[in-house]
């Protein structure tokens, strides 16, 4: 499936569709949707039950990589992977039954909201609350950097409630949503605003739920991390071939030789934090919270790094729109955002290994 | 000599006080900034160490030093030109006679403006591999190639032109200097679009572009050499606000890390606080360094320290940028006006690359460094001693 | 008169001459010091009143930045340096009659007590008490990390008193003092133990005069720090520019002449930062916080960093003993820890830059 | 092939059974570990993969693995050799048939012991500027120089050693390729006092040392290839372990930046926090990749990551010393016995530089990473072409 679908990003994910589709209002490519839904890729979490393919963290994050070479936008993540988890993690066999075949076949894109303003991805962050009235919820509150929810058909929103954190299905027409612009053109990201908004409660959700659900879309992200910082490096190499100066590849000096073979290490060590946290999410190892958090800012610091250094390696080509390096630095510098920053990840990580010493 | 440098300053005056009225700022004569400035050329104030059949006084330099000091007091332009004038020196120095008597008094006087024909797509760090080609056909040049990253080709009315002449010596010694008229149907002037949204530069392309044999500034073959004199010039100019003056091009010029520490709350944080220190401790050792660099200069020593302004400010301003986003955490991700703490650090991110790629990159300085100022060995250019016919910027 | 320490040292303090005194038993070179006095350095800071030169800050700095070039052991800043300012800056005329002219000859040897195990250099680290008894004072505690205390004449012991924190004159022969050994051979570091130990309070030295002196101690070690790392700079320049590898001299390779670059934006700073701080603690400058602070860490991370990539750009050479390059490492790393750590000094340089916000 | 497998499995199984006794890890035979080495020879288990006729099965390298294995299984040393020996391969490959005969039965049985006598003061980095000369004089070569960074030197009884015989042709094809007697008149060894303390390494001197024609393993003149493929062994036997291995020679080998920061006080220090994430992170993802280049071999793939382990070790290895100082505080400055913890830490500052200089520099690793991994042009040497009685290592 990897396979096909690098094809598929080949054929109709290059820079000419990115930038398109960068430009379009929805920042969606339909029919792209279409074809990853063709090939499994939309379906590829949810349970064959439903659907699905009934695969898990390690082929997630696998295609999370082809997915971030290629700076793929929309919804993939948040609806396919993070929102079908969401519901998959449940026990709302209702909920199940309704949402999970039509997110498999791509033709309902959720979002999940699941931080708020100050973005954090962290239980405290949520600031949302519900309380129950007769059969149904009524929501208060906001919620902010939802991804794709310009698309989504369902909003899975994350509330306080009388017992616990739990998490609602919304209605997005009857919820205020406000595009956020973002500097990553990329990205669709919104903030919401409910008031007085009824909401059905998706059973068996958690705080438990929550972390479970931060922690696959952490192993997302980190495998498109180490996708994309693998691509702009190798981009970088390439010119580093071509590029005469001096009578000879700038390749060949040092100065550039050494800044690329210390980025290689980079661009290694984020694939193997990205496979390994997908793995060690995948069996429930011991070591999950250690591997996790190391993927978490391990990844974005690396993405960050490469992407940064690729445009300093290239010169004054790479400090033009026209050229594709500085697509990256955007994505990286968003990437390393979602879902919780990197200092933050450090400090779990430390934690993680003290238990562990 | 301080008797003479005396009547010299009271003589300034005196014609200051005659000729510009400081509180307004303006000619007492009225007129244009360009009448102004005819007066002063006519005085000599404008290159006082010029000859006096050329503009000048035949002054020495610290003489210009005492004029320009003069008109600074009552905040009038125009004098000292002979230090900063980019166009002006290198034909004074470089030009033919009618050449000078054409161009000169129109850029003193500031009617003309010009831009830097020199960089290349081929030709960025290495600026010599120029594949523009000027080839001579009776008593005019044709210019045909490429260049980049010139500023203000759209409002200049020449442009300081490097071009090939000889492809059959190395790449140093078949280069020209041309002053070449903007405004002709050869050239065409596209604006670049920058990763910072900006268009501060424009490409310009050349085909078939005219330029007379007299505006060629100095012989064929001495290209480089008029290049690097106006190069030398432009630095001067710049000096040490090199970095500074680029940051300026920033929507927020003000850095203030506390500032945005404590608008996001993070003022208080161990961590941040010791990111801030280290950002805020770059920015102010270099300039701790430049201000013990003048004062070395004052004393008449010429000071190392000042070359290392450009590669310290490249480092400051991404460090500053990096820190900033830090402290925003995941409004970093935002853009556009009604996000604007965001959308000024999401600027300098990109602007950053202005003082770490442009003018030289860093890695560019850094030989500069080694080799200028700590004296080691020069990088062996595989090119040097190739007909540039035969070398790799040529055959790929 | 830096011009005449810097030709005496060249002469008297070569590499053989260190490495002697590092060998010898006291760490210790007495001859040196006689020239050093009779040149006035030891009486630098000494008022003119009491036989001595009456310079200041500026003054003392440079001949610290000779100092540290030329690894220097010995009292010059434990004595001369900060006992004589600690004298100086104390209210007590008797014990500035009697101490300082034989301070300022070099003739008694002082030095200060002023931090405990935790090694902070603060006032909440003094674990010396002191209490009253007729007409003397008795101490009680430990004091660690005093400089040259084995060939001290005199101690000055801060401790605290029932009206806070005071500092007291004591006879060494009454101390137990034992050596600690360190990892720059050049230091001659001493733990004390008081117990029912008498001793004469020096009057009107409090808590002000503590932050008073340890802006001194560090100004001068910022000196001795900006000195030695442009002498170890200097040293590998010249060797990068002699060594040959693969036909030329190693100095020609980008990687090390980009570092050779960096570097001296590093050695520039330091330089700039320890003289800086020194002109605003000699004119009490409003910004004397944000430089002084700025020094300590400034100075000592440069001085570390220079160090330690000197011995990376020299090779296998300077992993041996007989090369000089570890010397200035061992220096660095001991300079970095004493009078306060860089992490502590950049909280207080933001601190005193929101002040001045 | 699988049933081969399994009874070459069964063969090597019931050998051991018969000769080995796993319980006390000895030979059931008693005697020597060299006598039991000799039965291991004898048996052909140390080199499987050489013929026959020379101590070997001519088994093919998944065989080789098999019979390693079931060794290591019940703790027996001495299989597989053809892949660890760096004396007895290089003779094997490059050596004459007497040579062969004389040496490497010695060396497998572990009877004699080896020295490299490959770095001088002279070729650092640089390891083919080498001045040891190696003058032949009838029936054997007289060699004059001197070695440095050589371990072992003092206990081994022959040097593998790279010399000079021929001046007047570039310096990589002037080498030949020595099995040298260490004991003898014209050879003093000296030992290297560290910046750690240690005396690991040892200085070598050679003046007039005698080696027979016969102990030149390979031509004259193919000293570099010799060479090449003893070093590319030694990597092979050193592999991912290269750092931490060489980081066993620490006092301390345990690491624990949290242990530290316990005892320290500095366990919840946020700013500390964030630093030891950071030296943890590059150990933990450094072990993650090199697990990934084990997978991946043992998939077949040549895996270009077990080549950054070195340079990655180097950073790890520096940045833990840092670290570490920065949580003992003051107390870092101490050393000595009473001071264990800051003489671990000191020793570790210090001993981080063997990783980033020894075997290689880290600027050398780059070099390697850049030119060999990604395919980036090769420094060009100055010196490829020149003869090397020419040449700046020689000329100065």
């Amino acid at each position: 499936m990897r396979e096909s679908f690098r094809r598929l990003l080949a054929e109709k994910c290059a820079e000419t569709d990115i930038r398109r589709v960068m430009a379009s209002p929805g920042g969606h490519d339909a029919d792209l949707w279409q074809a990853m839904a063709n090939l499994g890729i939309v379906s590829l979490l949810v349970p064959e039950e439903f659907d699905g393919i009934g695969a898990g963290a390690v082929e997630m994050e696998e295609i999370m990589e082809e997915a971030g070479a290629a700076l793929l936008a929309g919804p993939l993540l948040p609806s396919a992977f993070i929102a079908a988890s969401l519901v998959s993690l449940s026990d709302d066999a209702d909920a199940k039954a309704r949402l999970l075949p039509a997110i498999a076949s791509g033709q309902t894109i959720a979002t999940v909201a699941f931080t708020g303003d100050t973005g954090t991805w962290s239980l405290t962050d949520i600031s949302v609350t519900a309380r129950p009235q007769g059969n149904v919820w009524v929501l208060e509150g906001e919620a902010s950097f939802l991804l794709s929810a310009n698309l989504a058909d369902v909003l899975l929103v994350f509330a306080r409630t009388p017992d616990g954190v739990g998490c609602f299905e919304v209605d997005p027409s009857k919820v205020q949503i406000s595009p956020l612009v973002s500097w990553d053109p990329s990205l669709r990201m919104s903030k919401i605003a409910l008031s007085e908004t009824q909401a059905v409660r998706i059973a068996g959700v958690d705080s438990i739920t929550f972390e479970q659900l931060i922690e696959i879309a952490v192993v997302a992200l980190a495998g498109e991390q180490a996708g994309a910082c693998r691509r702009i490096f190798d981009i970088t190499v390439e010119y580093l071939k071509t590029r005469v100066q001096f009578g000879r590849p700038i390749g060949g000096f040092q100065a550039i030789k050494h800044m690329a073979a210390d980025l290689l290490i980079e661009v290694e060590s984020a694939t193997s934090a990205a496979r390994s946290a997908a793995l060690a999410l995948a069996t429930d190892a011991p070591d999950k919270d250690v591997l996790i958090s190391l993927a978490a800012f391990a990844c974005a610091d690396a993405f960050s790094q490469v992407a940064a250094a690729s445009i300093q390696m290239h010169g004054g080509i790479a400090f033009t729109w026209e050229h594709p390096a500085h697509l990256y630095l955007r994505r990286a510098r968003a990437d390393a955002q979602l879902f919780g920053q990197s200092d933050a990840y450090r400090e779990r990580f430390v934690a993680a290994m003290e238990k562990a010493a | 000599m301080m008797n003479d440098a005396k009547t010299l300053g009271d003589e300034v005056r005196v014609w200051l006080a005659e000729h510009w009225d400081a509180e307004s700022r303006r000619a007492k004569s009225g007129g244009s900034l360009a009448e102004w400035m005819d007066q002063v050329v006519a005085a000599g104030w404008a290159v006082p160490s010029w000859p006096a059949e050329w503009w000048g006084r035949g002054l020495d330099k610290k003489s210009v030093s005492l004029i320009v000091n003069e008109f600074r007091k009552v905040g009038a332009p125009g004098a000292g030109q002979d230090r900063t004038n980019i166009t002006a020196n290198s034909v004074m120095q470089f030009g033919n006679d009618a050449l000078k008597q054409k161009i000169i008094p129109e850029f003193l006087t500031g009617r003309a403006s010009q831009c830097l024909l020199y960089s290349e797509p081929g030709a960025g760090s290495d600026l010599a591999a120029v594949r523009t080609r000027a080839d001579l056909q009776g008593d005019h040049y044709l210019v045909t190639g490429q260049k980049v990253w010139t500023s203000g080709a759209q409002n200049a009315d020449y442009g300081l032109l490097i071009a090939r002449t000889d492809w059959d010596v190395p790449k140093h010694e078949g280069l020209s200097f041309f002053i070449i008229e903007m405004r002709q149907p050869g050239i065409e002037v596209r604006p670049i679009n920058q990763i910072t949204g900006d268009s501060h530069f424009n490409e310009v392309f050349l085909d078939g572009a005219v330029v007379p044999v007299e505006n060629r500034v100095g012989d064929e073959g001495q290209g480089w050499k008029v290049m690097q004199t106006a190069l030398a010039v432009e630095r001067l100019v710049m000096g040490d606000g090199a970095g500074e003056r680029r940051q300026g091009s920033s929507k927020n010029n003000v850095v203030s890390l506390i500032d945005i520490a404590r608008e996001t709350g993070k003022i208080n944080d161990p961590v941040a606080r010791q990111e801030i220190a280290q950002a805020m401790a770059y920015r102010k050792l270099n300039a701790l360094n430049m201000l013990r660099a003048k004062q070395e200069m004052a004393q008449g020593s010429a000071s190392p320290i000042m070359s290392l302004g450009k590669l310290a400010m490249s480092r400051i301003l991404h460090e500053d940028a990096r820190i900033m986003t830090k402290l925003m955490g995941a409004a970093s991700m935002l853009d556009g006006p009604e996000h604007s703490l965001a959308a000024d650090v999401n600027y300098r991110t990109a602007n950053a690359y202005m003082t770490s790629i442009g003018g030289g990159t860093d890695q560019i300085q850094r030989n500069i460094i080694g080799e200028r100022v700590l004296g080691l060995p020069r990088e062996t250019e595989a090119d040097r001693n190739v007909p540039f016919r035969e070398s790799r910027a040529v055959t790929g």
